[in-house]
């Protein structure tokens, strides 16, 4: 048991900061600008396929820098150019023209790069074991994650304390005139805001790319998943989404790493396992694990909806 | 300091501003005057850059006209709009922070210890969020956020609305301290007490035109000017 | 009857799942092509017709009725069982209701067991082997290694196709005698897990050294990639392993322990010398050079149905194609195989094979490719079918 | 927004649409006879229904849900134990014409009890609590297997149930004439809703739910009941599809189908009644039939929306009501010329968009990139780069001469007639 | 006539953290009073509106209307009630028009409730109560133009027409004139005494000159505490007053 606990908590930290990754760039942008913006996790896509192009020519050392910079220039011109437009209608139209937006880049990721995976690898420096840990090998890799999500971290963190973009925004979103009438240049922060979180959803998008499978299916599959851990985390918040992160990277661990259901630790009692709580007393906490976060979400929202750290209600 | 030459404004088809000339010179503050609705905030707006400004504008010997809003305040205008426009998600240094140009800077008459010392209620408030903050307290708010910029010259639209009297009364010593640092001040106003008493010059707007100029002394010899364009 | 003969092809053409629709449709266009060349069928083309259902059961019920409407009677699917139980659930309403335009499915990979019992129709033909009979060969070569095989895990995804697996696999450790015990058994959402590490915990916890799993693409992949970069020292003995996209997403990582049982792979032609055949594998390749030759059933699908119709002599009398394929027999480039009258299912011999960077071909251009381990003949890749059948 | 300014008297005029409607509608089937045209009317109706549901809570309410096909799939599932049963009974029971009304109760059933906790909040707070809901049951429905079928689904027969009026439903026909009756009945019933006390206030708390105490009305109330009505109505399109599909899966209650009904809704116009009717007919249509026409299907999807959005934030009906308005107005005056010239621009820009996409569909996905191709009806070799540069002429051209000739060409004359800037 | 007590607020407090900003405030309006709050800026006004209206919750004491314990229900219970309030920042139905404003304000009262089988428009009383408010208010001719285009002056009467239009027999009104010139100030008065007649006012006003025209009592309001109430007269020579509130410029 102490096994199962110690290595929940270290592979759900690991899991956790790979969601984290993904999720902080929307942290910006939906937490702070309000933008419900579906197309993040297009934006994650289109960093692992430009580190994985640029890669080819530069190695992938140059790529990991590349490759974010190139998605948050993308960020900077369909906010420049389309979503700076769409704001003043409201959320909803913005909601949409990202919907429509992931399609987009979708498609075009397939029409580019084709529907099969492309062979997206970690360098061969990374591919070293790192530690052995209850018999589980860690590769060089593993760490590299935690570390570029401390940097993530930072950076955002950075971002947030060290200029008053947030305050911008957040003042923007009520009164944008008088933001601008403080000497405030709103929509170039508007677009470095988005840009920057775009970046960042590439750079999760470089390193998840490798972790995960790089195909035209990967921005699906990330689906709401990061908009659970904002929203958990509470909007705009960034120990928020780290924390988020780790709570459901840690207990998704936990419950996948036990065998357990109602009908073992407590006794069938005679409950057959058919109808509806019958079959709930015989799942086993494995199959649970994956709709966790949803669970959490509507739990948290039900009883504090601003979120964990949130400080207001959007 | 700052110049205004044949300015128009219009919101959609309606033609509010029609070719106003008005100027405000460093130190001095100038009340304007007017009926409700002739169009004295809209003024300000379009100087700031709010409404799209169709005519001239200069400040400090440059043309504003045409500039951003965020360029305009960076010439060096403040303003505090008539309905306050506080952050309501931020708290009350946030909100005064987004005052400052860059940020912690703030100009040296105006820092955020002197705008707590004259209005101590705002240090007690100060993490709170800035929409629970009572109205008064809003007006005073907005006004030191503009002061925070450290402009040469501030629009003031109504600054003594909703104000206790006794508070009022800071309000004008404020006024006059920043014509005394050398600011202009242009100043919106409905109370015509307040205004004459700290103007040094007075202009009055009726149909979109400035209609009068003159010193406070010869308006108030003059009933008939204000008969016919400040009172029904 | 003038014209083409039409066949649609109900897959996924766009969306999440489109890679997969769009190999099986190159597999169909290159097939009919081929046999065009040879003079198609009664001297009429083969047309290939594509439509994209988006992986979703209701749209290919419209799909199926579109057909009808275009006078197309002959449809084909295979990705998702779930499609083809609502697919033969239109075509039998169709062909009960619309007596003169009736329509034939042919399933070329939908390996749900039920569409070959209980919900089994006459109308539908399975040219893919059941899960069953999948597992049945699987288990069989499982038999014939168990003094390696110790303890098994089944990890499986969470709907039919992968709950069937986890009971029956269970129950075949005992009817076979394979000496080895289930020590654990995990159901997990389909497509959803992003990060397998938790699993693999519980497999290395429970020490395991033989993994069974009926996952197929990116289920598979990260499953095998995450076995691989901690280190498990097991085998994974796999439905789809040679599947699309599975290949290029594991690479030389799962040399030596990815195993899958298939009715066919690229080596196998070279290990029996089917010249004819591998020519056929290297002019697709040299086509689409992004994907291999995979579907050998569309191969055997496209030659019985060809073979029934020429029976027949027209392509417009359903019912008799049905009969005429109804317990064909068919010299395919693998052995004997025949379409059981009873229920429809294709028996086949199968491959065991395992992944081998040494193999001539590789699969996705990734480096690896499949080494035949055991041939499973026809006997033991057969299962009883409990089909009670309605025929008109 | 809301076009809530009630007609005052009934005036019989404006009365026409229910009348002509219906009349097309039942018109339709014999224009458009095969079986899958009618099938595809079939889906326009329920889709109708179900976009119209969803509209009292987007529209009316000002409820953002990512979640309503929890309440459509519930009630098709309910609906279809039912079939199920009286398929079992050998076709006696309820008759099949008001399976949709037990598809309603069940939409209701699971509005009340998913309400209770999900109406407190509007907003982001409510979006997302339906985002977890929709995957929670969304989950279920493939776990519990014995209520849902699991991902098979499950399977009745419309023709082995009893009918009122003694119609065969077996041919598609006679289930479409059935779709526009519930249609129609579910259309006016939403329609006078609005024109309640609860449908005035719903929209009074969607403005200013802090106004709305002041005037004694609870907020949580009022969205509790329109969210259950409109539940309700949902599950009445669940109910519905389980007649024209006769199988019912995960699909049903899945993220696909919430956000269908999201985009058809809000691309028809969420300010107007007959938005979600246009959005929901028009998105049934383009999913179905556009995929038959191009590969490039999607990235048309993902282009179209993007413009609509972006173009006609108020929806297609909007645009047209405001164009309409305009134009009434006068203020076509003097530049329908420009109006039209950008329309014309703006179609020649978008037929060259659509010839580079199926040149580099052409080029990138088929085996044979140099296979001749017939593109508009001219055929080409997409390895010559002819073709590409007309295209890309084409499309330079319109959307050219459209943005930086029309429409400073319209903005000049509208700005010559008001002599504004803009508000 | 009687005294009977429209509003009592006995020992009422509330603290927001561990600021308290109402602490143990007493007040009694009398039945058919038109009584004015007055008080510095932040004393705590608004705050006292909103504990009365049930925006907010109340940290202690209890505050009664017509004798029944109102304090900690919510809003749309206290109204109900017979209480209701304007903002000091215009709340309205910004898309809806004038009659729709007005209308929406009367449904509850004339007891639709949340009714979905009844048309609005087919009730005769909501319509006719709602033009004869319209007229009292002046806003015939905008009638059907949506609330946001109105002008400041119109909106606030509208305002205070939604307000009233409930019938509640307790109005409070926070800052009804603010932002008005002179003039326009006068009419609201005026518009103030036509509508409210015979119920009980409670209106929070800076402006000196519409708190003498207006009250028959006046309390005022310092630091969370009625330091005084009395008619205008005594409140004008009350040095107390003069000191907290209306400081050395008294006009
Ligand atoms: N956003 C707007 N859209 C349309 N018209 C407007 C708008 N803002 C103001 N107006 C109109 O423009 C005219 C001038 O308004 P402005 O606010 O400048 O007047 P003012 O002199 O400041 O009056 P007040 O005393 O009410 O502040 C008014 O008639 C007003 O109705
Ligand atoms: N939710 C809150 N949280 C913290 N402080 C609050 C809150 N609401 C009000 N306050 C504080 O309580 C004090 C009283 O505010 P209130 O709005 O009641 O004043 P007021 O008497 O109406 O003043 P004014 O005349 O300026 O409108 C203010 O200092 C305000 O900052
Ligand atoms: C895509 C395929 C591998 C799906 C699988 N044949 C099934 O039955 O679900
Ligand atoms: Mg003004
Ligand atoms: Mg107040």
């Amino acid at each position: 048991m102490l096994e199962t606990i110690a290595y929940s908590i270290f592979n759900g930290v690991l899991y956790g900061t790979l969601l984290f990754m993904m999720s902080s760039g929307l942290t910006l942008i939906f937490g702070m600008m309000g933008v419900l913006n579906f197309a993040h996790a297009s934006f994650y896509m289109l960093g692992a396929y430009f580190a994985y192009t640029f890669g080819l020519g530069t190695g992938f050392w140059v790529a990991l820098f590349l490759a974010p910079i190139a998605v948050g220039a993308m960020g900077a011109l369909v906010e420049r150019y389309g979503l700076r437009r769409v704001h003043q209608y409201g959320h909803v139209p913005e909601l949409l023209f990202t919907f429509g937006l992931a399609y987009v880049i979708e498609e075009l990721v397939a029409l580019f790069w084709g529907t099969v995976p492309v062979a997206y690898k970690a360098p061969a420096a990374l591919n070293t074991t790192a530690f052995t840990m209850f018999g589980l090998d860690y590769s060089w890799f593993k760490v590299f994650i935690l570390l570029v999500a401390v940097a993530m971290f930072v950076g955002l963190w950075a971002l947030i304390k060290k200029t008053r973009a947030g305050l911008i925004i957040q003042g923007a979103l009520s009164r944008p005139d008088m933001v601008g009438a403080l000497g405030h240049n709103v929509p170039m922060v508007f677009t470095l805001v988005f840009a920057f979180g775009c970046a960042l959803a590439g750079l999760g998008g470089v390193v998840g790319g490798i972790h995960f499978v790089t195909d035209p299916g990967m921005a699906f599959m990330m689906g709401p998943i990061v908009f659970v851990v904002v929203v958990l985390g509470g909007l705009g918040s960034v120990p928020g989404a780290l924390v988020a992160s780790l709570i459901i990277g840690i207990l998704q661990t936990f419950f996948l790493s036990v065998n357990f259901s109602l009908a073992d630790s407590i006794g069938t009692l005679g409950i057959e396992n058919s109808g509806f709580f019958g079959v709930l007393w015989h799942m086993e906490a494995t199959r649970i694990a994956p709709v966790l976060p949803f669970l959490l979400l509507v739990l948290t929202l039900i009883f504090r909806p601003r979120g964990l750290f949130g400080k207001r209600e959007a | 300091m700052l110049k205004i030459q044949d300015l128009h404004a219009y919101y959609g088809k309606s033609h509010v501003l029609r070719g106003a000339n008005m100027t405000v010179n460093r130190g001095e503050i100038v009340s304007l005057l007017g009926r409700n609705g002739v169009g004295r905030s809209t003024l300000c707006k379009a100087v700031m850059g709010l409404v799209p400004p169709v005519g001239h504008i200069e400040f400090d010997g440059k043309t504003i006209s045409g500039k951003q809003s965020h360029e305009i305040a960076h010439a060096g205008i403040g303003y505090v709009p008539e309905d306050r426009a506080i952050f309501p998600g931020l708290s009350v240094v946030q909100n005064l922070e987004l005052g400052m140009k860059k940020k912690g800077q703030t100009g040296e008459k105006w820092t955020l210890d002197k705008v707590y010392e004259w209005f101590p209620r705002l240090k007690e408030r100060e993490h709170t969020p800035a929409e629970v903050l009572s109205g008064g307290e809003q007006q005073m708010l907005s006004m030191f956020r503009a002061l925070m910029g450290d402009p040469q010259c501030i629009l003031v639209d109504e600054p003594t609305e909703g104000l206790a009297p006794k508070v009022v009364a800071d309000v004008a010593a404020i006024l006059k301290q920043m014509a005394e640092d050398g600011l202009a001040v242009l100043l919106v106003e409905q109370k015509l007490s307040i205004a004459l008493d700290i103007a040094d010059r007075i202009y009055i707007m009726g149909d979109g035109n400035i209609v009068y100029e003159g010193t406070p002394e010869e308006l108030k010899n003059n009933p008939e000017i204000r008969k016919e364009w400040l009172e029904v | 009857q003038e014209g083409p003969i039409r066949i649609s092809y109900i897959e996924p053409l766009s969306g999440p799942f489109a890679n997969v629709g769009d190999a099986g449709l190159k597999h169909f266009r290159f097939a009919a092509e081929k046999m065009n060349e040879q003079g198609g069928i009664l001297g009429r083309d083969i047309e290939i017709v594509a439509m994209d259902n988006k992986q979703s059961p209701s749209e290919s019920v419209q799909l199926v009725q579109r057909s009808i409407d275009e006078g197309i009677n002959f449809v084909t699917q295979g990705n998702g069982s779930n499609v083809a139980g609502a697919m033969v659930e239109a075509v039998d309403r169709n062909n009960r209701r619309n007596e003169d335009n009736k329509v034939l499915y042919l399933n070329y990979a939908a390996v749900d067991p039920a569409l070959t019992n209980e919900r089994c129709s006459f109308y539908h033909f399975r040219f893919d082997a059941a899960s069953d009979i999948k597992l049945e060969a699987l288990s069989n070569y499982m038999k014939s290694r168990d003094d390696e095989i110790d303890k098994i895990f089944l990890i499986n995804q969470d709907y039919s196709h992968g709950q069937f697996i986890s009971k029956r696999m269970k129950e075949l450790v005992d009817e076979k005698g394979i000496e080895a015990e289930i020590v654990g058994d995990v159901l997990h959402p389909i497509a959803q897990v992003r990060d397998f590490s938790p699993y693999i915990s519980r497999i290395q916890q429970s020490g395991a050294d033989t993994v069974v799993s009926g996952n197929w693409g990116n289920d598979l992949s990260l499953l095998v990639r995450a076995i691989d970069s901690a280190g498990l020292d097991v085998n994974i003995y796999t439905y789809y392993g040679g599947g699309l996209g599975t290949p290029a997403a594991v690479g030389p990582r799962g040399e030596g322990i990815l195993y899958q049982i298939t009715e066919w792979h690229a080596d196998v032609n070279v290990d029996e010398g089917l010249t004819e055949y591998e020519k056929w594998f290297q002019e697709f390749k040299e086509r689409y050079p992004e994907i291999d030759w995979y579907y050998h059933r569309i191969y055997n699908q496209m030659h019985m149905l060809k073979a029934a119709i020429e029976e027949v002599g027209n392509a417009e009398d359903i019912d008799a194609i049905a009969r005429a394929l109804e317990g064909m027999e068919f010299e395919s480039q693998t052995g004997t195989i025949t379409m059981r009258a009873q229920d429809h299912q294709i028996l086949q011999p199968m491959y065991m094979s395992v992944m081998d960077t040494n193999a001539k071909y590789d699969a996705d251009n990734s480096g690896v490719g499949f080494r035949t381990v055991a041939n499973i003949p026809v006997e033991q890749a057969t299962v009883d079918t409990t089909c009670d059948m309605r025929r008109p | 927004m809301a076009t809530n300014t009630a007609a005052g008297s009934t005036n019989l005029l404006k009365l026409w649409p229910w009348v002509v409607v219906p009349l097309v509608a039942i018109v339709l089937p014999f224009l458009f006879d095969s079986g899958h045209a009618i099938n595809l009317l079939s889906h326009m109706g329920v889709a109708i229904i179900f976009a119209l549901s969803y509209n009292m809570l987007l529209g009316n309410t000002g409820l953002l849900s990512f979640g309503h096909a929890v309440y459509y799939g519930l009630g098709a599932y309910v609906a279809m134990h039912l079939l199920r049963s009286i398929n079992d009974a050998g076709g006696e029971g309820l008759p099949i014409e008001l399976l949709p009304l037990v598809g309603a109760g069940a939409g209701l059933f699971f509005g009340i009890i998913f309400g209770t906790f999900s109406v407190r909040r509007a907003g982001v707070v409510f979006a997302m609590i339906t985002l977890g809901l929709g995957a929670l049951v969304h989950s279920s429905s493939l776990m519990f297997t014995d209520f849902f079928g699991g991902e098979a689904g499950l399977f009745g027969y419309r023709d082995e149930a009893p009918s009122l009026f003694g119609v065969d439903y077996a041919p598609s026909r006679n289930v479409y004439f059935l779709v526009v009756a519930w249609a129609m009945i579910a259309a006016i019933l939403i329609y006078l809703l609005k024109k309640t006390p609860l449908g005035w206030m719903a929209n009074a708390v969607r403005d200013n739910p802090e106004r709305a105490q002041f005037v004694g009305y609870d907020p949580t109330i009022v969205r509790f009941i329109q969210f259950a009505l409109s539940a309700m109505f949902a599950g009445l399109a669940g109910g519905l599809f389980v007649i024209t599909d006769e199988i019912v899966n995960d699909e049903a209650v899945n993220a696909l189908t919430s956000g269908a009904v999201l985009l058809g809704t809000y691309i028809g116009g969420i300010g107007y009644f007959i938005g979600p009717i246009v959005g929901g007919t028009l998105v049934t249509f383009l999913e179905s039939s556009l995929s038959a026409y191009t590969e490039a299907w999607v990235l048309y999807f993902g282009l179209m929306f993007i413009a609509i959005v972006m173009f006609a934030p108020m929806g297609l009906v909007g645009i047209v009501h405001t164009q309409y308005l305009n134009w009434k107005a006068g203020g076509w005056k003097g530049n329908t010329g420009a109006r039209l010239y950008i329309l014309l621009t703006g179609l020649v820009g978008i037929f060259g968009l659509v010839c580079v996409i199926e040149l580099a569909y052409h080029y990138f996905r088929s085996w044979d990139p140099s296979a001749p191709f017939a593109l508009m009806g001219v055929t080409v070799d997409a390895t010559n780069a002819l073709p590409w540069l007309v295209s890309f002429g084409i499309a330079i051209i319109g959307f050219g001469l459209m943005l930086f000739h029309g429409n400073p060409m319209l903005k000049r004359k509208l700005g010559a007639k008001s002599d504004g800037g803009k508000a | 006539m009687t005294t009977r007590n429209a509003l009592e607020l006995k020992g009422v407090k509330k603290n927001f953290g561990r600021a308290e900003i109402i602490r143990g405030l007493n007040l009694e309006v009398h039945e058919h009073e038109r009584h004015v709050i007055i008080g510095p800026n932040g004393a705590g006004k608004s705050t006292m509106f909103n504990l009365i209206s049930g925006r907010m919750k109340v940290s202690d004491g209890s505050i009664k209307l017509f004798g029944n314990d109102i304090h900690n229900l919510p809003a749309h219970k206290v109204n109900r009630m017979g209480l209701s309030r304007s903002f000091q920042v215009t709340n309205l139905f910004q898309n809806m028009t004038v009659m729709e404003n007005l209308r929406c304000s009367l449904l509850w009262s004339e007891g639709h409730k949340y009714a979905f089988w009844k048309s609005v428009m087919g009730q005769q009383a909501v319509t006719d109560r709602a033009y004869e408010l319209a007229e009292r208010l002046n806003l015939t001719e905008q009638a059907e133009i949506p609330a946001s285009l109105l002008t400041y002056a119109q909106q606030r009467s509208l305002e205070i027409g939604c307000t009233v239009a409930s019938g509640a027999k307790v109005i409070l009104l926070d800052e009804p004139t603010a932002g008005m010139s002179r003039t326009e100030a006068n009419d609201v008065i005026q518009l103030i005494q036509r509508m409210t007649g015979e119920n009980t006012l409670v209106v929070v006003e800076h402006d000196l000159s519409v708190v003498f025209e207006l009250a028959d009592r006046i309390s005022v309001l310092v630091y969370g505490e009625i330091i005084a109430t009395g008619t205008p007269e005594e409140i004008r020579n009350n040095a107390a007053v003069q000191e907290a509130y209306l400081g050395t410029e008294v006009h």
